[in-house]
């Protein structure tokens, strides 16, 4: 009698609830890093001399250029929504493209930033880090496993991007519906905030 | 409305039949009380594992000595007990299955918000417990118990990796219902339903949404680092590479402590719902009931280290955190005495779901009250790690959760299933259970304070006769949880048919649905015009 | 679809936005080289919360939305600080 | 509430009981109000309810009481729990070693031995030295409890003992298999006993007289150094291999994933001691034990090996 009811019916749309579960998510992920700042927080406390030391270990030159294609990025993503709110297609898929090439370009970075270390053995359980003792141990883990987790939100991030990329093409995304691109720009400006806070930590503080 | 009006609008959700048929019309259906139902049969299934394996270590604490099992077989057995009870039942327990069922009837919702992703939480919860049980083929069970306290949880040769990544995976369903029920309140509540005029469960419902969302992160990185920790080596808790095994503790606890009240509050919330009712009065104190819960779910944040008093810990930390965990104590005292007043110059019915209420509010005085001699600095050192705690959680989570979970099904069992349950025996599974978990759990306390170490496999002889009455309390127990359970099952598909909207004269939306609801829970959404429990 | 509810910010302010976060990059890299002891990390994080205000604000909308998701916001950066403070309650006098 | 042999007892039981005297007043007061009100309320005795209006005055009040109510049991608390924090500079030293799954005392003058021996009404003050998971050391004739961290520094606890006796001495944060047999004992003695034990010639000598039963002190050896918990010396096989009986035997061993077999000797054991790992009996798991270089000299395995002998000649 009714056999599609459950789908057609009772499925409505409400943006303002997607929305609102996409912030809840942030929230989430917010308190997730949060514990890491928080471990970053305790053992930087405890090991400062190790802490300064691994500090200039670490390539300034590519943290930097990372963190400002990051923001323009996150700029980018934002002019998209603008750019669907005004109804103009084509723009907001070129600001798109554009941050989808940045977070790819951001990865590369990362790849080669991770690679000379790796190739140098410092990576957890490497002799070369194993060797300089126990705060410069723990920076080396944290740092790894904080870019990495960030990483992984950006690799994330491009699916996101390349699924809503198609769904504009399709117009499935539009003026009137776009809350797919708005929760897909939240997540890239959750992943650019952990990374404002990521740069100085790692990179910039001895 | 009878039995026989099966017009095409009042096809209750049981019968309804929806693109598939049979099983796979449940576990694919979208429907927020199917959902419900599969995670109520799911925690069914692994209750029943997880009480075995408990009545199997009380049999082995019988007598000291090698009796039944080896220290291995033991020790993999309060893991795993552990961790299907937290993470399979009392963690999910209330929310998934009668926040799922009622959360959008009591508040005149169609659905929740997201029903399929209602759905993918129910199917990763499974996902997860599959993970945990593939222990069993690859390396063996876990047997760091379910605290996977460092360093020995990347020490232990058997093989942890899938108890940390199911785990993981279910704290990550933990979280996506949070999100759907804060959404679902915010959202979708019915015409003229004001936050103070919405009932108590959904209140407690949100508190405790919030603390999923907010605090199940923090479990889910914790026992990834450990996972990374073990396969990698980072060094973030090695004492061996300079980390910090109390650390662990800390990011474990700022879980865990939280964990508790996602496990009581909703319990709490059920009792709101079933005192007024079967006293056929408002409930006194309805804002001081809601407050409280805001103010349990906040502070409960940051007394996380009073399961740490003897950790190694700064003496300072330890008393801001007794301080702080005397001050949570409060917002559930004002709770009982809210009950208690309700029923007051009630009427009160003494019928099941009213039996087990009351025997809640008792259970979870004991709890509580025990929580205290926890919460004090000086007596918690001795009292820390033995047997008193044992009994005290078992009093909270058991206590606490599991009797409100039974008030909830024998209170809203009609309702979900268009049944009724064999009433006699449910007051005599009632009173067994009753006894048997007091015999069970009483002599812990004593136990503990004469020093008994928790999660022993052996123990000296001084402690037998103890032991001896624990273990008899928990045969009664188990018995009383079976007459219980074969009762309610029998029922559900055996039972007295009714169709009656309210057979407890409930005054909160979802007894005006049908019964059992049908697919979207209403024909028209009823609009709000009164308070909860306004009776007069 | 009516101005007051979705506010459409304009290209230009998202490019404003940009130009004050990178100079504010370029601060904290610059502040770097400056010995200030400690306060180099206190300096820096301040300067990463301000990034951080910005792209909420602006970039994520908080400023032009329903009340609610600030007051979240807030509230769950509150919460997240005071449990930083009270762990540091054992770390500080260990 | 239970024995109680230590200065802290009177500072923990009060608190106790106060919380216990509160706790039973609330638990029976609202107890017996609940059954009151079932009696009196019933639905045939009071078919119809009346309605009663909130008090924010009653409200109020079971606010506040029990707030102050917690305070004094914070307060009460916390002073039977601050001198547990602050150990006297002056007193006996111990540092007392746990591992899976023993524990061992090491005294200021070098004696070792695996229980505790201490004065009657003395300061002790143990250090806590955990050497591979955490463990706990828990007295709880003393209400004494700390966990022993490994790498943590000023990991201590301290007590001083009224009555002469002895009490357990529990471990108690789960460490693993072996954990609910890894006990000792504290041994209280009268001043003049322990100063005497302490400095009693006979367990001080580095060299061993000639008429010395070999094999007897290479019991009290494997005693001490908590051996027994994980090696039988019964035949029996708990963690590791029993000690008994396999002396000059043949034995079956893993050696970097090959079997093969060797004599239990010196050799072997002396192996085994130091590299636990480099030689696994088929049917052990490697992983268990850590080296006990160090911590037992050659000499000293010297006495185990003559008393695995004597062992096997029984």
């Amino acid at each position: 009698m009714e056999k599609n009811a459950e789908h057609t019916s009772h499925v409505h749309r409400d943006d303002e609830a997607d929305k609102l579960g996409m912030w809840l998510f942030i929230f989430t992920e917010l308190l997730l890093f949060g514990m890491l700042f928080l471990m970053y927080a305790v053992y930087r406390y405890r090991n400062p001399v190790a802490f300064q030391l691994g500090g200039e270990e670490i390539d300034v030159v590519i943290g930097v250029i990372n963190t400002v294609i990051l923001l323009i990025s996150s700029a980018t993503v934002a002019m998209s929504i603008t750019a669907i709110q005004r109804g103009k297609k084509t723009q907001a898929l070129l600001f798109l493209g554009t941050t989808l090439i940045i977070a790819v370009v951001f990865l590369v970075n990362k790849y080669f930033e991770w690679g000379t270390k790796i190739e140098y053995g410092f990576y957890p359980g490497g002799e070369a880090l194993l060797e300089l003792g126990h705060g410069t141990v723990l920076f080396f883990g944290l740092y790894y496993i904080m870019s990495g987790i960030h990483a992984l939100h950006i690799i994330i991030g491009i699916g996101l991007f390349i699924y809503v990329f198609q769904q504009i093409r399709a117009e499935k995304i539009h003026k009137t519906d776009y809350v797919w691109l708005e929760n897909t720009g939240l997540y890239w400006h959750l992943v650019d905030l952990i990374w404002i806070f990521l740069f100085p930590l790692f990179y910039l503080i001895h | 409305m009878s039995e026989s009006t099966t017009s095409s609008k009042h096809v209750s959700f049981l019968e309804y039949k929806g693109k598939y048929k049979g099983l796979l019309g449940w576990i694919f259906s979208t429907d927020h009380k199917r959902v419900g139902l599969l995670y109520l049969y799911t925690m069914l299934v692994f209750f029943s594992i997880a009480a075995t394996l408990g009545l199997l270590m009380k049999l082995q604490m019988l007598a000291p000595g090698h009796t039944l099992m080896g220290p291995q077989t033991y020790n993999a057995m309060f893991t795993v007990h552990g961790i299907i009870m937290i993470f399979v039942i009392v963690v999910p327990g209330l929310p998934a299955v009668f926040g799922n069922f009622f959360l959008p009837l009591m508040i005149g919702a169609k659905d929740v918000a997201f029903p399929r992703l209602n759905l993918a939480s129910w199917w990763i919860y499974v996902i997860g417990i599959l993970v945990v049980l593939s222990s069993q083929f690859i390396g063996g069970w876990p047997d760091t118990g379910w605290t996977f306290y460092a360093p020995y949880s990347f020490q232990t040769p058997v093989n942890i990796v899938p108890a940390l990544v199911g785990a993981t995976i279910m704290g990550f369903s933990s979280i996506l219902t949070g999100i759907n029920f804060i959404v679902t309140i915010h959202r979708m509540r019915a015409p003229g339903m004001t936050w103070f005029k919405m009932p108590l469960f959904p209140w407690t419902l949100y508190a405790t949404a919030w603390i999923q969302v907010l605090a199940t992160p923090v479990i889910g990185i914790t026992l990834l680092l450990t996972l990374m920790e073990r396969l990698l080596g980072v060094g973030i808790f090695d004492p061996r590479l300079g980390g910090d095994p109390i650390l662990y503790q800390h990011l474990f606890w700022i879980y865990s402590h939280p964990a508790v009240y996602i496990m009581i509050l909703p319990g709490m919330g059920v009792i709101s719902e079933i005192i007024p009712v079967f006293s056929r009065k408002s409930i006194y104190g309805y804002k001081a009931i809601v407050l409280s819960s805001l103010a349990i779910a906040f502070v409960g944040y940051f007394v996380w280290g009073h399961h740490m008093f003897t950790s190694g810990m700064s003496g300072r930390a330890l008393y801001a955190f007794s301080f702080l965990t005397f001050l949570v104590a409060i917002p559930s005292a004002i709770k009982v005495f809210n009950w208690v007043s309700t029923m007051h110059k009630g009427s009160l019915l003494l019928q099941t779901p009213f039996y087990w209420a009351v025997s809640f509010i008792f259970v979870f005085m004991i709890g509580g009250l025990t929580g205290l001699v926890l919460g004090s600095l000086a007596t918690n050192v001795h009292v820390h790690d033995t047997y008193f705690v044992v009994a005290h959680f078992h009093f909270i989570v058991f206590g606490g959760t599991g009797y409100s979970f039974m008030a909830a099904i024998h209170y809203w069992f009609p309702k979900m299933f268009g049944r009724m349950y064999d009433r006699s025996w449910a007051n005599i599974g009632w009173v067994t259970f009753f006894a048997g978990f007091l015999s069970l759990y009483t002599p812990m306390f004593v136990l503990g304070l004469q020093g008994m170490p928790r999660r022993y496999y052996d123990y000296l002889p001084e402690f037998h006769a103890w032991h001896i009455f624990s273990t008899l309390g928990s045969i009664l127990m188990i018995a009383g949880a079976a007459i219980v359970i074969i009762n309610l099952v029998r029922s559900s598909r055996h039972g007295q048919k009714t169709s009656e909207k309210n057979p407890w004269g409930g005054k909160t939306l979802e007894w005006q649905a049908d019964t059992p609801p049908t697919l979207e829970n209403w024909e028209e959404v009823p609009t709000v015009t009164q308070k909860p429990y306004e009776y007069k | 679809m009516s101005e007051e509810k979705h506010h459409i910010s304009s290209y230009k302010s998202h490019l404003l936005v940009l130009l004050a976060l990178l100079i504010l990059t370029a601060a904290s890299v610059a502040v770097t080289s400056v010995e200030m002891g400690a306060y180099n990390t206190l300096v820096a994080m301040l300067l990463a919360g301000a990034k951080a205000t910005l792209v909420l604000l602006w970039f994520m909308h908080l400023r032009f939305d329903n009340k609610i998701y600030a007051i979240f916001t807030a509230f769950v950066i509150v919460l997240f600080l005071l449990v930083l403070f009270v762990t540091f309650f054992d770390y500080s006098y260990r | 509430m239970i024995l109680g042999a230590s200065t802290f007892v009177e500072g923990v039981d009060n608190a106790f009981m106060l919380i216990l005297g509160i706790s039973f007043f609330f638990l029976i007061g609202i107890t017996l109000t609940i059954i009151l009100f079932i009696y009196r309320y019933n639905e045939k005795r009071n078919p119809k309810a009346t309605p009663v209006k909130d008090s924010v005055t009653l409200e109020v009040t079971w606010t506040v009481i029990p707030i102050i109510l917690v305070l004094g049991m914070f307060y009460y608390g916390y002073v039977g729990w601050i001198p547990m924090k602050r150990p006297p500079s002056e007193g006996v030293m111990v540092t007392a070693n746990a591992r899976m799954w023993s524990f061992n005392f090491r005294y200021e003058n070098g004696r070792v031995s695996d229980k505790l021996y201490v004065p009657k009404d003395t300061a002790v003050i143990v250090n806590l030295n955990a050497l591979d998971v955490l463990h706990s050391f828990y007295i709880p004739a003393f209400r004494i409890k700390e966990d022993m961290v490994p790498g943590l520094a000023n990991n201590r606890s301290w007590f001083e003992a009224t009555k002469v006796g002895s009490y357990t001495i529990f471990c108690a944060e789960y460490c693993g298999l072996q954990h609910s047999y890894m006990l000792s004992e504290v041994v209280v003695m009268e001043q003049e006993d322990f100063w005497n034990w302490y400095n009693d010639p006979d367990a001080m000598v580095e060299e061993i007289p000639e008429d010395a039963n070999l094999a007897l002190l290479g019991r009290q050896l494997v005693q001490a150094k908590g051996c027994v918990a994980c090696h039988s010396l019964d035949g029996s096989n708990l963690v590791g291999p029993s000690f008994a009986g396999r002396f000059g035997e043949t034995i079956t061993v893993i050696t970097g994933g090959q079997e093969r077999e060797i004599e239990y000797n010196e050799e072997y054991i002396t192996r085994s001691i130091y590299e636990p790992d480099a030689d696994i009996s088929v049917g052990f798991r490697p992983g268990q034990m850590l080296s006990y270089e160090g911590e037992i000299t050659e000499q000293e395995i010297e006495l185990i090996v003559e008393f695995m002998k004597s062992l096997s000649e029984e």
